[in-house]
Formats: structure tokens, C-alpha cells, sequence
């Protein structure tokens, strides 16, 4: 087993080894022992992921094929480097390694920062862990994973409202993990194997006719609720902005990236194959989403919530880029995935920011805090530009992509609705930006100050990124996108590859 | 045994046939989780069989034995530290080449000690369930304790 | 054929389950189709699931009677939500008619593909040395989903610590001061 | 076949107490139901005629042995289940300290 195959495990070691010690020394040493861990684990695991991304520019074949206890490939699970999990490994560790920085001020408002940091550990264990597993099992169980500790985080400040929404959330996330969890009994009993590559082989000798159309309406479910779609949106405005700023940062930033557009993605490009009937139902489901998620987000008033409708559209455009199936529309399907979980991130963070000055999340309690908080005001002007598609911005490129791919393809209507969209999310984030940092200082925020130094830092970089994003500046991100469409565009040669390369 | 004041916990008699079967559960988890390989059950089977025979113990006695035998915390230290142990069970498998490989020698079957690291690996899930789980019905005891002062 | 009885009684059973007035009844009943499920495992040569399935039975039991009898609770008020029973009966229609077309190309019950599973069947014993093979899959075959099945149990300890924890937050934010 | 469906009609009949039902623990039961549903379905795609336990014993021979994958994964399923089930009451539990009801309508204190 060469070494360069040995860093794969560690994306799943390294965040477990972190939760474990830090709930083991958590009551016994300082509070900034913690921190200090929790910074560590997640920087680690940053330049992993850049590290791992060298290796496979540089490595012979596009596919590092790991097999976990040394079994052949569709006896033991293996776990599969590619370009795909390579992109979201990195978009993961960001938002995570600037979010853990971020909670070490903002998490002085809650109790009990060891055991915050113990379960954020293992939600990253479980996004982690579900990218880069080859095993459709696998990929079921880190998915509980990230799930529960979501459920428990959304729920870390237990008060009346975060309490109900993360117990709404988490009879939804179960009944979803059900609905996922038939859909891989229903392929077991199928092809009687696991290995997602092994399936992918056995579904296109022996195709079902009535079988894979089921397996996928399933799949469509379960993941559909994770990835919080239109028609199974309704736990995301609750549980987004009851949670600590921090955790909806993550939870909107990528939580509902790996577990839901990943794990749908692979399924339905990589396992299932996308045909055009799957190809017309996500395009239709996600320019439903967009639409949806932006006018409901008109009327609101409540910062995070705003937030939240607007999670749910922009999932809408990254749906609408896969659905088209076109290299151009995956192409800015995954351009839009990655800049969405750093403006959204940034977004919450910000919200968080305010949240920890002035105590309120209402816009009409705030006004012009901009004087008194110029970092959050200019990262929060940042990241709303790119987000409503300003040119000089990441999101004007992502968006511009996928509406390109639509004209391409000939959905004009759908290509309409994207602009659309657009326009309304600058009209809303127009509004935010006015009503809590234009117009005149409250009496009763007088004497607020700046948030503390972690966390403008975090929002700083994550601002940065925004900008360089944009114009593609960031090194290899270009070549790590098209790597990742390749991947998809393949389909079911994903079989072939890993099972030749998990041969040798 | 704490003495039993007649306040606390449910009547006499059950008292009385809890200190018998508590032990009795209790080594039938362990056996449990030791014969994991040769017989059904396993670590996790062993583990939540260990966590009843403590719940046992809470129901009949009342909830200030149980909080007397095992504190919060220490449930919870003891828990990770379980799953540490499993943890280096499977970093054990890197000596021999990758993640999870089973380095110890398989032995003869049919014997105790057979299965290289999965008796070990039985041992380190039954400890860790068994623990995180009595850990749980700890705070629901606590918890429900505050309550009634408030 | 005792499979058949075994499932319509687990069927009465959660159907009574959920329809029972007093809450009590209710998780007596969805213990009994609990311990159904344990029969039926033994009688599906699964004894190790048997097992388990028993005393994690037993613990759920034991926690939601500490959830519901602690509490002076009201008969369970029935409201009448006309539209939601019908889209919910609407969906379920559908979905057992979508599920009986899959079923039927699934090989039929009794001898399924042993694809994987024959290797586990004919080198478990000697690659592994463990004598229960499905041990020997759990552990040694498969065991990176056991690692994510401890660290499963191991989030939700945790995580039940942190919700159950008194005082949530340090000084009461202003937000609604809850 | 017809155990298969009558597998997935306790699907339904959790599915059905899931979304359907106003009370938090009838939800919670609910839910248990599904999951004996899912494992239950998992195992029976297992099962083989004339099988035996898979546990190696010298004197019968290996091959009319019952699939031991699906009872590997139903064990992993099973365990999830108890996490998830037990973190669902405790949040109930929780719920019933704030509200003073499990009942889902009068707990509306959110827009959803």
C-alpha cells in the first residue's frame, strides 16, 4: 500500500481522535486547551485536503482507491479519492477550519464549549467520512452520523424554540434516513453487493425496469429532504436560525451539501445513471426551489430566517446546474456549490456577529450598526453582492454559468427563472443591508462594539475568498472543477475506473 | 450495598430479588461480550445487557444509589475513553498495512482467544456502550430530580 | 407461514399502537410489536440480531415510559386535520403500488443472490478466525461501519448530554429571554 | 413477495403515525415502528430456505447457511435507532419541561 494512499483514512481519524480527546480532557483543562485542539484538528485537516488535492493532480490515475482492513474491493469497503470528493473535501474543511476559529469568541455566550466542540468534531467526522466513502452503507451510517449531531447541536441552546425546531428537524432527517435506507435494502436485495462501484457494474448489465426508477424516487426522497428541496423544505427555516450562528454556518454552509446534493449527485450520475426523466424532475424541482425559497424570503424580517429561505434557493441553482446533466450546467452546478458554502457561511457569520453585539436577530430593531461595526458591515456588503450575482463576485460567475447551460440547452423558461431569482435575492439582501447598516445608530445599541478579534478574522479570509473566487484566482480551482465534472460526466465508467484501479 | 431506606425506590420484595439478579445480568453481559466470536451476541449486545443490569440497580434502589455508584462524569470519561480504545485498535491495523487490518494471529477457531483483534475489539464496544448508555439514564435521572425540586 | 402471523400481529400491534387514548397503552403496544420483531429475527436464523433486538427493546421501553409516566397527561386529544390524512393516505397509496412493481423483480423470498455473501460464508472462518460469521463481517470484514456505529452512539450520548443540560446558556440573551 | 408487501404496509402504518399524528410521543412511536419496518425488510431479503444461523459449527457444512450481510447491517441499523430514538425523547422530555404539552398544535410557537 504506497503512502500516498495512507492519507485518505486520516480525513476520518483525525476529526474522531479530536472528539474523543477533547470530551475525554474537556472538564479538566482550561477552556483555551480546547480551543486550541479544535483549531489544530480542523487546520490539519485543511492542508490535508490541499495535500490530498496535490497528490491527485500529480498522481497517474484520477481515482485513489483505499481498501479499508486490506480486503479486495467488493468484499471489504474502500474508500474512493477522486476529483468529486476531493472538491467537496475542500469546501468542507474550509468553512470548518474558519467556523471552529470563528465559535471560540461567538460560543462564549453558551454553556459547556467542550462538549460544542466535541459534537461540531463529529459532524465533521460525518461529512468527512461521507465524501469519501466507496461503500453505499458506509456512505448511510456517517450520514447518522453528521445527522445526529446536527440534531444535538441545534438544540445547544435549549431554549423553547430551539427545542422544538431541532426535534421537527429531527423527525424529518429520521424519516429521510428511513426512506435511504429502503432504497439500499431495495439495491442489496437487487445486486447483492454494497460497493457503490460494484452496483454501478451490476446495475448496467442487469438494468431494473421498475426497480431502479423506485430505488431513485427514493434516493430522490431521502436525500431531497437533507439537501432541503422544495417539497421537503419545511424543517430548514426552523432549524437554521434557532441554531448557534456558528452551527447554521455550518449547517447551511455544507451540512446540506454533503449530506444532501453530494450523496444525490453520486447516486444518480455515478450508481443509477441519469437518464433524461431523472434529468426533467431534478431540473423541475430545482427551479421550484428557487423560486420558492426566494419569495418566501421576501417577507422576512427575522435575519436568520431570511438566511434560511435563501439557503433554500440557492440549493435550487446548484439543482438546476446538475439537473441539466451538460458538462457546462455540472460545470456551474459545482462552481456555484462551492462559492454558496462560503458566502452563505460568511452570511451567517455575520448574522452571528450582530447577534452577539446587539443580542437581536430582528431587522427592524437594528439600524445603522455599520458605524459602530465596519468588519461585519463591509464582509456582510461582501458576501451579499456575491450572493444576489454582482459581477465582480463569485456568485455573478456560478450563476452566469448555469444560466448559460440553461440557454445552451434550450430551457429558456428555466433560464428566465434563474435571472428572476437573482433579481429578487438582490432586492432582499438590498433591504438587509439597509435596515441593519445604513440609516442612524439606535439609542439602545450606543455603546456596542466590534466582535472580538476570532471572529472578524474568520470573516475576513472567508470575505477574501469571496473576492478571489470569483475571478477564478484561487490556484487549481479551475482544474479541480473540471476534474470533478469529469467525474460526473463519466457516469458509470466511475465503475470501471475504481473497480480496475481497486484490481491492481 | 447502600442500606435500602424504605422511601426511596420500589418495595421490598424487589429489592431483595434485584440484589440477587443484578449480578447475575451483569456476568451474563460480560459473557456476552466475551464470547462475542463464538456465540451470537457481541460487543454491542454485551454492552447495552451491562447497561440494564445498572438500570436494574436505579429502578428498585432509587436514583441516589445509582448517582452514589457512577458519577456523570466519570460515565462519560470512561465512555470516550472505550472508544479511544477501539480507535487504537483500528490504528493498530496500520503496523499491517492499512486502516482496520486484524494484526494479531488468528489462533486456532473454536478457542477463546481466537480471532486476533476481535475479541479485543468485542471488549472495547461492550465497555464503551455499556457506560454511554448508563450515562444516558444518569442525566434522565438527574434531569428529572431538578425538575421536581423546581 | 408462523412469519405471516408474526407480521399481521406486529401490524395490529402498531395500529393500536397509534390509535390507543391513554399514551401508556400506546408504548406497551409498540413494545409488544417490538418483541414481535425479536421472534422474527429468531425465526429468520438471526439470533444475534434476536438478541439485540431484545435489549435495545427493553432500554427504548424503559426510557419512553420515563418520558410519558412521569406526567400527569391528558387522554391524547384527537384533532381532526382532514387534509393531511388524505395526502398522507394519497402518498402511502402510491407508494405501496410503486413497491409492489419493484418487488417483483426482486428475486422472490427464500433464495436470495449470495453474491458478496459467499465469500463471507466460505473464508470467514479461515481469514478471520471468528466462528460467528457475522461477527467476523462486523468486525473484520466490514468493521470501518462498526468505527461509524460506536461513534453513532457515541454523538447521541453526547448529544443527549448537551440538550439535557440545566442552564443552556450563560447570561439570558435578549433575544426572547426563554 | 407477499411478505415483502406486508413488510412494507408497517412502513406505511409508521409512516402514516409520523406524519399524522399530533401527539410528540405517537410521533416517536411512530418512528420506532418505521425502523423495526426497515430492519425487518432488510433481514427478510436475507433469508434462505432450509438455511441455518450463520455460526460455523464443526459437525453441520457451510454452504445452506443464511446471508450474514444483511444481519451485519440490520445490527449497525438496529444501534442507530436506539441513538436516534433516545435523543428524539430526550428533546420530547425537554419540550414537556417548556410547553407543559405533547401536543404538536399547541406547541406552534414557530412559523414553519
Amino acid at each position: 500500500m504506497n503512502n500516498a494512499n495512507n492519507i485518505i483514512p486520516l480525513f476520518v481519524i483525525i476529526p474522531l481522535l479530536g472528539a474523543f480527546l477533547i470530551s475525554l480532557i474537556g472538564k479538566f483543562v482550561k477552556r483555551i486547551w480546547v480551543d486550541i485542539l479544535s483549531g489544530v484538528s480542523c487546520f490539519l485537516l485543511l492542508s490535508l485536503s490541499i495535500f490530498g488535492l496535490n497528490i491527485l493532480r500529480n498522481s497517474a490515475s484520477p481515482v485513489l482507491v483505499y481498501k479499508v482492513g486490506g480486503w479486495a474491493v467488493p468484499f471489504g469497503i474502500c474508500m474512493v479519492l477522486d476529483g468529486l470528493s476531493g472538491l467537496m473535501l475542500l469546501t468542507v474543511n474550509i468553512v470548518a477550519f474558519f467556523v471552529s476559529v470563528y465559535s471560540i469568541n461567538y460560543m462564549e455566550k453558551y454553556t459547556d464549549k467542550p462538549k460544542f466542540y466535541t459534537l461540531f468534531m463529529l459532524m465533521l467526522t460525518g461529512m468527512n467520512g461521507l465524501v469519501i466513502t466507496g461503500d453505499l452503507f458506509n456512505l448511510f451510517v456517517f450520514l447518522e452520523i453528521a445527522s445526529i449531531a446536527s440534531y444535538a447541536l441545534v438544540a445547544f441552546g435549549t431554549e423553547a424554540e430551539e427545542l422544538e425546531a431541532s426535534f421537527k428537524y429531527a423527525i424529518m432527517g429520521s424519516v429521510a434516513s428511513s426512506f435511504i435506507f429502503v432504497g439500499i435494502a431495495f439495491l442489496y436485495g437487487f445486486t447483492s453487493t454494497l460497493n457503490m462501484a460494484d452496483i454501478a457494474r451490476v446495475l448496467s448489465t442487469k438494468p431494473g425496469l421498475w426497480l431502479t426508477p423506485f430505488v431513485a424516487v427514493l434516493f430522490l426522497m431521502g436525500f431531497g429532504l437533507k439537501a432541503a428541496l422544495v417539497p421537503f423544505h419545511a424543517w430548514l427555516p426552523d432549524a437554521h436560525p434557532s441554531a448557534p450562528a456558528s452551527i447554521s454556518a455550518m449547517l447551511s454552509g455544507v451540512l446540506i451539501k454533503t449530506l444532501g446534493i453530494y450523496a444525490l449527485v453520486r447516486v444518480f450520475f455515478n450508481i443509477i445513471g441519469m437518464t433524461g426523466a431523472y434529468s426533467s424532475v431534478l431540473m423541475f424541482l430545482g427551479a421550484i426551489s428557487m423560486l420558492v425559497g426566494v419569495i418566501l424570503a421576501l417577507s422576512q424580517w427575522d435575519l436568520k430566517r431570511l438566511l434560511a429561505y435563501h439557503s433554500i434557493s440557492q440549493v435550487g441553482y446548484i439543482i438546476l446546474g446538475f439537473g441539466l446533466a451538460t458538462p457546462l450546467g455540472i460545470l456551474g452546478g459545482l462552481f456555484h456549490l462551492f462559492n454558496h458554502s462560503i458566502f452563505k457561511s460568511l452570511l451567517f457569520l455575520n448574522s452571528g456577529a450582530i447577534d452577539y453585539a446587539t443580542g437581536t436577530r430582528n431587522l427592524q430593531e437594528m439600524s445603522g450598526l455599520g458605524k459602530k461595526m465596519p468588519v461585519t458591515a463591509n464582509t456582510n456588503l461582501i458576501a451579499s453582492m456575491s450572493i444576489a450575482g454582482i459581477p465582480p463576485f463569485n456568485g455573478f460567475f456560478s450563476k452566469l454559468i448555469i444560466i448559460l447551460a440553461c440557454i445552451e440547452k434550450g430551457h429558456i423558461g428555466y433560464a428566465l427563472a434563474a435571472v428572476i431569482g437573482s433579481i429578487l435575492t438582490l432586492a432582499s439582501f438590498m433591504k438587509v443591508q439597509k435596515y441593519a447598516f445604513l440609516g442612524e445608530l439606535k439609542e439602545k445599541y450606543r455603546n456596542i462594539k466590534e466582535a472580538p478579534s476570532m471572529m472578524k478574522f474568520a470573516m475576513i479570509v472567508l470575505a477574501v475568498i469571496c473576492v478571489l473566487g470569483g475571478l477564478m484566482l484561487l490556484p487549481g480551482l479551475k482544474f479541480l472543477l473540471i476534474n470533478a465534472m469529469d467525474v460526473l460526466l463519466q457516469g458509470r465508467g466511475y465503475a470501471d475506473t475504481v473497480l480496475g484501479i481497486a484490481a491492481k | 450495598m447502600v442500606v435500602s431506606n424504605s422511601k426511596t425506590g420500589m418495595s421490598l420484595i424487589v429489592k431483595t430479588i434485584t440484589r440477587l439478579t443484578v449480578g447475575l445480568i451483569l456476568l451474563f453481559g460480560i459473557y456476552i461480550i466475551l464470547h462475542g466470536h463464538l456465540s451470537p451476541g457481541g460487543g454491542f449486545a454485551g454492552g447495552v445487557i451491562i447497561a440494564l443490569s445498572f438500570v436494574h440497580l436505579m429502578l428498585a434502589f432509587g436514583k441516589d444509589v445509582a448517582v452514589a455508584k457512577i458519577s456523570q462524569n466519570v460515565a462519560s470519561n470512561l465512555e470516550s475513553l472505550g472508544a479511544l480504545m477501539f480507535l487504537s485498535i483500528a490504528l493498530l491495523g496500520f503496523l499491517g498495512g492499512s486502516f482496520f487490518l486484524n494484526v494479531l494471529n488468528k489462533g486456532m477457531p473454536f478457542r477463546l482467544f481466537s480471532a486476533g483483534t476481535i475479541p479485543l475489539s468485542n471488549i472495547a464496544i461492550g465497555l464503551k456502550v455499556g457506560v454511554g448508555l448508563v450515562a444516558i439514564f444518569l442525566v434522565l435521572v438527574i434531569l428529572e430530580g431538578a425538575e421536581n425540586k423546581k | 407461514m408462523e412469519l405471516h402471523l408474526l407480521l399481521i400481529f406486529m401490524l395490529l400491534a402498531a395500529i393500536v399502537a397509534l390509535e390507543a387514548k391513554d399514551l401508556l397503552s400506546s408504548v406497551i403496544a409498540v413494545g409488544a410489536a417490538g418483541f414481535a420483531l425479536c421472534l422474527a429475527f429468531l425465526i429468520l436464523k438471526a439470533p444475534d440480531l434476536a438478541i439485540t433486538q431484545l435489549v435495545v427493546e427493553i432500554l427504548c421501553l424503559i426510557i419512553l415510559i420515563r418520558a410519558t409516566i412521569r406526567k400527569d397527561l391528558p387522554l391524547a386529544i384527537e384533532g381532526r386535520w382532514v387534509f393531511n390524512t388524505i395526502s398522507t393516505l394519497v402518498f402511502i397509496a402510491v407508494f405501496l403500488f410503486f413497491a409492489w412493481t419493484a418487488l417483483k423483480e426482486l428475486p422472490d423470498f427464500g433464495d436470495p443472490i449470495m453474491g458478496v455473501a459467499k465469500k463471507y460464508l466460505e473464508e470467514g472462518v479461515t481469514k478471520t478466525g471468528a466462528v460467528n460469521l457475522v461477527t467476523a463481517v462486523i468486525l473484520d470484514f466490514r468493521a470501518y461501519d462498526t468505527l461509524g456505529e460506536a461513534t453513532v452512539l457515541f454523538t447521541s450520548v453526547i448529544g443527549i448530554m448537551a440538550i439535557l443540560r440545566r442552564p443552556g446558556r450563560k447570561n439570558k440573551g435578549g433575544r426572547d429571554g426563554g | 413477495m407477499s411478505i415483502y408487501l406486508l413488510c412494507l404496509a408497517l412502513f406505511c402504518v409508521g409512516l402514516y403515525g409520523v406524519l399524522r399524528k399530533r401527539n410528540l410521543v405517537k410521533i416517536i412511536i411512530g418512528l420506532a415502528i418505521i425502523e423495526y419496518s426497515v430492519n425487518l425488510f432488510f433481514v427478510l431479503l436475507g433469508y434462505r430456505f432450509r438455511g441455518r444461523a450463520p455460526i460455523d459449527a464443526q459437525t453441520q457444512d457451510i454452504l445452506n447457511m443464511v446471508d450474514p450481510l444483511p444481519q451485519a447491517l440490520v445490527l449497525t441499523s438496529i444501534v442507530i435507532g436506539l441513538g436516534v430514538t433516545a435523543l428524539i425523547i430526550s428533546l420530547a422530555i425537554r419540550i414537556y419541561e417548556k410547553y407543559g404539552t405533547f401536543d404538536v398544535t399547541r406547541i406552534k410557537r414557530l412559523k414553519g
